[in-house]
């Protein structure tokens, strides 16, 4: 009875590191607001596997000068000084026998958009959906892409 | 009336005793796991013990230099490997670096003794033998999900999460190079991750050498996203990277200019005589041609 | 497998076939007659026809099945109905032979052969009548898929 | 009496056998005897030596109902249960064999929905759907015979269907044989494999409905006919593959030859018990043959393997008894008296017609479906499948067809509508799948680190400097216009005044508006930038 219960106790998960709740970070007024290109916060979106998160380095590249007339702003700026190095973090949600390679996919100019939804939609919390079936659709040419290599290596290791 | 209800509670008794042991057995999951270790020497012993066995290697007879692919006659690209036997002298340091890239697990002792290894590739009388990518591969057929499955360009893959563990493909594969993971080597600690590019497998599988697909798939993205035509030329295998002598050479079939084309030029080429008739993508080279 | 061979074979076929369901025989006994058969077609076979020809494998049950085809005319009814039985039997044979034989050794199925069988089973129920010409006929019908099926090596 | 003594043995061989069948499940295939070169092991043969057992009861029933002999009525009921029985014991070895057991489901031709396409080439897939047809049309024929004891007219549909499962059983075994027959083991070759397997399977049915009926209390003669007349022709092809593969094995020969030869001598056959050991003795002798012809080489047995066979029995005798004495319950002996009335109308020949013509059509969309959309597949493999589908669909429309006759149409409606919306669920769960399995922990995305190996100033260019230089180097004016002071533009002059030291100091530390990149970009990623932005400056209009 007792394992059971410490079974249970600590199968729980940890918790990622949370995340910088006191500002919301919106898409919506980064991207379509001032013309950012996903890429320029997400490295590696264009031309790599995997779309990373910007450091506090990276946000401090613009946010070192004070931008807008905003109220918020030295809110803002309180809350960049005090965040960690590395503010954010997700856990992919692709397996490890699964390559998706994020700069392909850019190169053959497929927007961002197209799995990951408009900003508006990230921003209310959608995350790309990683079926399979949807990639063989689309691979297959069904979602009006040019059809693409359907062998299972290509993604599959 | 009497006796079905004496039949009815021997079954039920029976049953209930049953339940009962069943739901015992699920103690052994909260047995310690125990300490994987990443300590490479462990894994150098495992490669001494393997080779100490004695396997056959059978006939080797001539073949001709691999060509396009029948199944996928317009590709350019067709990997392959050679494997010189006048220089190699079966030392088995390709057994580490494909066990070290591709995190293949130990075994335990049960297993070793059965001499069920999962080493990718093997010393059978002093040559290293791996699966050869057969063009025709008779493994591919006779999966019945299409987890081993055909690559256009040369490969004859494993999709892991696709087998069911059948072992159709081993039964049927003449080379005998297939591995079945019998045991879950990750719940033993007798895995480690030393190539985060490669996923572990798990218990009921069937794995085999891949001719280090993860290398050629990084170097055709990379290379597709820049948009360069890509043929492979700079990719190597970890068995061709760690020979001393250089015998075993990765490479292009298709591509004159690749260091494989080059090193078979005018060599004899060889392979397995079961596997003679299947179109082999790695072969030997033993003397002129 | 020379052309002669093929013929003898033929011809060895259709000899045990009058004497399969003559006489009031127990079941037992028919089926022991009819293993000896096939055991004579295996010993024939395996003396005369060397073992790499393709279709060496299922060459005793082919003849086997040809002497069923033949027996059935000299049965005295339901002759159309165990033509068409002993015809399948040997489709079967010739299909599934070569099917894993496509496997093995890459020989695809001899789709001639599997036609003019397919045509023999449709017209068994006309011809298989009792008139000794068309009786005769179908007999060198299946002769023929015997002998068309020869494939020199 | 007898039957429940069996019954009650079958549960008790249940009890080792479902504890090694826990513990096999647990431990995996290592728990039972396999060796480096053999991969199928003892479930495999108890597999086919099942199915093969399963025959018997198909061939009295279905297929001497077809070929009009009388005397399989006295036993065509048991027979039949007893195929039931042994198709569901065998269904489980293979299950067991697998390496992961609950990924099963890939092999189902469902999975089409998924946008994965099981492999036609393979017998498995062949296998996995003609043993499924092969069960629900010997459940279908079953349910119509027992039927026919409350609703005489059902009896005219028992030989319709039986012309379907006639052909179809033979199939099965066919389908089982070329499991073996087209691989490249030497010792599983054999071209003349499909009859082999057929006759092997129908000799061990014969032996089991012997035991079966000498149970019921009955004798039937014909059946130790048969037995001797299988016997030889077993003989026949074992001296073939002997002449063939030189593979000889003299206890198999003994026991499952030499045995039922006694059967010749009239005062023995007289004995019942010399004649339910001789039928033994042929059981036992082709479960060896089964084991010999999978794995040849002699790997020592686990309990594991002696578990199997107690599962087997014990799970064949708990669900026949089972089932035989629910039946003797609720039909008394009647169901032997029933079968031999002759339906007094003859089916309708259109409609049969009509039915065998929608199966054909159903299975040849299917094909071609199939076909359509994995056009790698050669159109011959698909024909181990296309005949086990059309009985299908055939079996199924006279079985409907039987039982629209004398249901009510709203129980029938509902009985269809059941089966509907079970199989649409089913359907549903595969269609589904399961969530994305994680074998290992998720990778966790972070900040990039700075890669090992160089990346090229490309990449780095469109991802870091791009968003205020521009792709082109010519500004991203929308940003830079509006939030930022404009950077300079980048022209070949400037460059050449600059130096590369000097320019690599400011991409690495920043300067006025621009931030330090040291730590995000390496040295030598600086200077390939620098080369880009040259080509880039050179380019400009």
């Amino acid at each position: 009875m007792a394992l059971i219960v410490a079974d249970l106790l600590f199968s729980t998960e940890e918790g990622l590191a949370s995340k910088n709740k006191a500002i919301a970070f919106s898409h919506e007024l980064h991207g379509a607001n001032i013309g950012l290109d996903c890429t320029h916060c997400h490295t590696g979106a264009r031309l790599g596997y995997k779309a990373h998160f910007p450091s506090k380095q990276d946000c401090l590249d613009c946010h070192r000068i004070p931008l807008t007339d905003s109220a918020g702003i030295p809110k803002l700026d309180s809350a960049l000084q005090k965040a960690k190095a590395m503010p954010w973090q997700t856990e992919s949600r692709i397996p490890a026998y699964v390559i998706f390679h994020h700069g392909v996919h850019a190169k053959a100019n497929i927007s961002c958009e197209t799995c990951h939804g408009s900003l508006a939609e990230i921003d209310r919390g959608k995350r790309a959906s990683v079926k399979m079936g949807e990639c063989l659709a689309c691979h297959r040419g069904e979602k009006g892409f040019a059809p693409s290599a359907t062998d299972c290596a290509r993604c599959h290791r | 009336m009497d006796q079905s209800r004496r039949n009815f509670l021997k079954v039920a008794s029976l049953v209930l005793g049953g339940l009962a042991l069943w739901g015992c057995r699920r103690d052994k999951n909260f047995a310690p796991t125990p300490k994987a270790s990443s300590d490479i020497s462990l894994w150098k012993i495992e490669i001494k013990q393997a080779m100490q066995r004695n396997i056959s290697l059978g006939d080797l007879v001539p073949i001709k230099i691999p060509g396009p692919l029948l199944k996928f006659s317009k590709e350019i690209n067709r990997f392959g490997m050679s494997i010189d036997l006048d220089i190699c002298n079966g030392c088995g340091e390709c057994i580490l670096a494909c066990m070290l890239e591709n995190n293949i697990p130990r075994v335990n002792d049960n297993e070793a003794q059965k001499g069920r290894f999962m080493h990718w590739i093997e010393m059978r009388e002093g040559v290293p033998v791996m699966c050869s990518h057969c063009g025709d591969a008779p493994c591919e057929k006779v999966c019945p999900t299409g987890a081993a499955v055909a690559s256009p360009d040369g490969m004859s893959a494993m999709i892991y999460p696709r087998c069911i563990g059948s072992r159709y493909c081993g039964a049927n594969c003449p080379s005998k190079t297939r591995k079945f993971n019998y045991t879950d080597a990750r719940a033993e600690g007798l895995s480690a991750k030393f190539n985060p590019e490669v996923p572990l497998r798990n218990r009921g599988v069937m794995e085999k050498c891949s001719l280090c697909v993860q290398r050629l798939q990084n170097d055709r993205l990379l290379a597709k996203t820049l948009g360069k035509e890509w043929r492979g030329m700079g990719v190597q295998s970890a068995c061709a990277m760690a020979c001393p002598k250089k015998a075993i050479v990765f490479g292009n079939w298709l591509d004159s200019e690749s260091p494989l084309s080059q090193a078979v030029r005018g060599r004899g080429v060889y392979t397995l005589r079961s596997i003679a008739g299947l179109d082999p993508s790695v072969v030997y080279l033993v003397g002129r041609a | 497998m020379s052309p002669l061979i093929n013929m003898l074979a033929c011809l060895l076929a259709m000899l045990p076939a009058p004497f399969l369901w003559q006489g009031a025989m127990p079941l037992r006994l028919r089926g022991a007659f009819l293993g000896i058969v096939l055991l004579c077609f295996e010993c024939f076979i395996f003396f005369a026809v060397s073992p790499t020809y393709s279709l060496y494998e299922i060459l005793p049950l082919e003849m086997l099945a040809m002497c069923l085809c033949v027996s059935t005319l000299f049965l005295k009814e339901h002759t159309a109905f165990f033509a068409i039985l002993s015809q399948c039997f040997w489709l079967w044979i010739i299909f599934f032979g070569t099917f894993s034989l496509s496997y093995r050794v890459g020989v695809s199925p001899d789709y001639i052969q599997i036609a003019m069988l397919v045509v023999g089973i449709i017209l068994s129920p006309i011809l298989s009548s009792k008139k000794q010409e068309l009786r005769f006929c179908m007999a060198t019908y299946w002769a023929g898929i015997w002998v068309l099926a020869f494939t020199p090596v | 009496m007898i039957l429940r003594i069996l019954f009650i043995v079958g549960l008790v061989l249940c009890v080792p056998a479902v504890f090694v069948l826990d513990h096999a499940l647990t431990v995996g295939p290592a728990s039972w005897a396999l060796d480096q070169t053999t991969f199928w092991g003892t479930p495999i043969a108890n597999f086919v030596f099942w199915i093969g057992l399963a025959h018997a009861g198909t061939f009295f029933s279905a297929m001497l109902l077809v070929l009009n002999v009388k005397w399989q009525k006295r036993i065509a009921f048991p027979a039949e249960i007893s195929t039931i029985a042994a198709l569901f014991v065998a269904a489980i070895f293979p299950l067991i064999h697998l390496g992961i057991p609950q990924r099963f489901y890939l092999m189902f031709p469902m999975g089409l929905f998924r946008h994965l396409y099981v492999n036609m080439e393979s017998p498995l897939v062949w296998d996995f759907i003609a043993i499924l047809v092969y069960l629900c049309l010997s459940i279908f024929f079953l349910l119509i015979h027992a039927g026919s004891l409350r609703f005489p007219s059902l009896v005219a549909f028992r030989r319709p269907l039986a012309w379907v499962l006639f052909p179809l059983v033979l199939w099965v075994h066919t389908i089982v044989s070329l499991d073996f027959a087209i691989t490249l083991i030497p010792t599983w070759q054999g071209a003349y494999f499909p009859i082999y397997f057929i006759v092997g399977a129908l000799f061990s049915g014969i032996a089991l409905v012997l035991i079966l009926s000498e149970l019921e209390g009955r004798r039937l003669r014909r059946l130790e006919d048969l037995l001797i007349a299988f016997s030889w022709g077993l003989l026949a092809l074992w001296i073939w593959e002997l002449m063939t593969k030189e593979i000889w094995c003299p206890e198999i020969l003994f026991f499952g030859f030499l045995v039922p030869q006694l059967l010749w001598i009239r005062p023995l056959r007289a004995i019942p018990t010399i004649r339910v050991v001789i039928a033994m003795s042929v059981i036992f002798a082709l479960w060896w043959e089964r084991i010999k012809l999978v794995m040849p080489s002699d790997s020592e047995w686990t309990p594991v393997d002696y578990g199997w066979i107690a599962l087997g029995w014990g799970g064949f005798m708990a669900i026949y008894f089972g089932l035989r004495l629910v039946t003797k319950r609720i039909f008394s002996d009647r169901i032997d008296t029933i079968s031999t009335e002759v339906s007094v109308e003859p089916f309708p020949k259109k409609r049969m017609a009509l039915y065998w013509g929608a199966g054909f059509s159903a299975a040849l969309l299917f094909v071609a479906w199939f076909i359509l959309r994995v056009p790698t597949v050669p159109w011959v493999r698909m024909v181990p499948v296309f005949f086990p589908l059309m009985a299908l669909v055939t079996g199924f429309l006279i079985v409907v067809d039987a039982f629209s006759r004398v249901l009510n149409r709203r129980v029938l409606f509902g009985l269809l509508g059941g089966l509907g919306i079970i199989l649409g669920i089913f359907g549903g769960l595969i269609y589904q799948g399961g969530k994305t399995t994680f074998d290992e922990s998720p990778t966790i995305i972070t900040t990039e680190k700075m890669p090992a190996i160089p990346r090229p100033a490309e990449v780095i260019w469109k991802s870091r400097c791009a968003s205020c230089h521009g792709e082109d180097g010519h500004l991203n004016r929308k940003f830079v216009h509006e939030f930022y002071p404009l950077p300079r533009d980048i022209s070949v002059s400037r460059f050449d005044s600059l130096g590369v030291d000097s320019l690599s100091k400011v991409i690495l530390d920043g300067r006025a508006f621009m931030g330090a990149y040291r730590g995000r970009i390496s040295e030598s990623e600086a200077h390939s930038l620098i080369e880009y932005m040259r080509t880039l400056a050179k380019e400009a209009p």
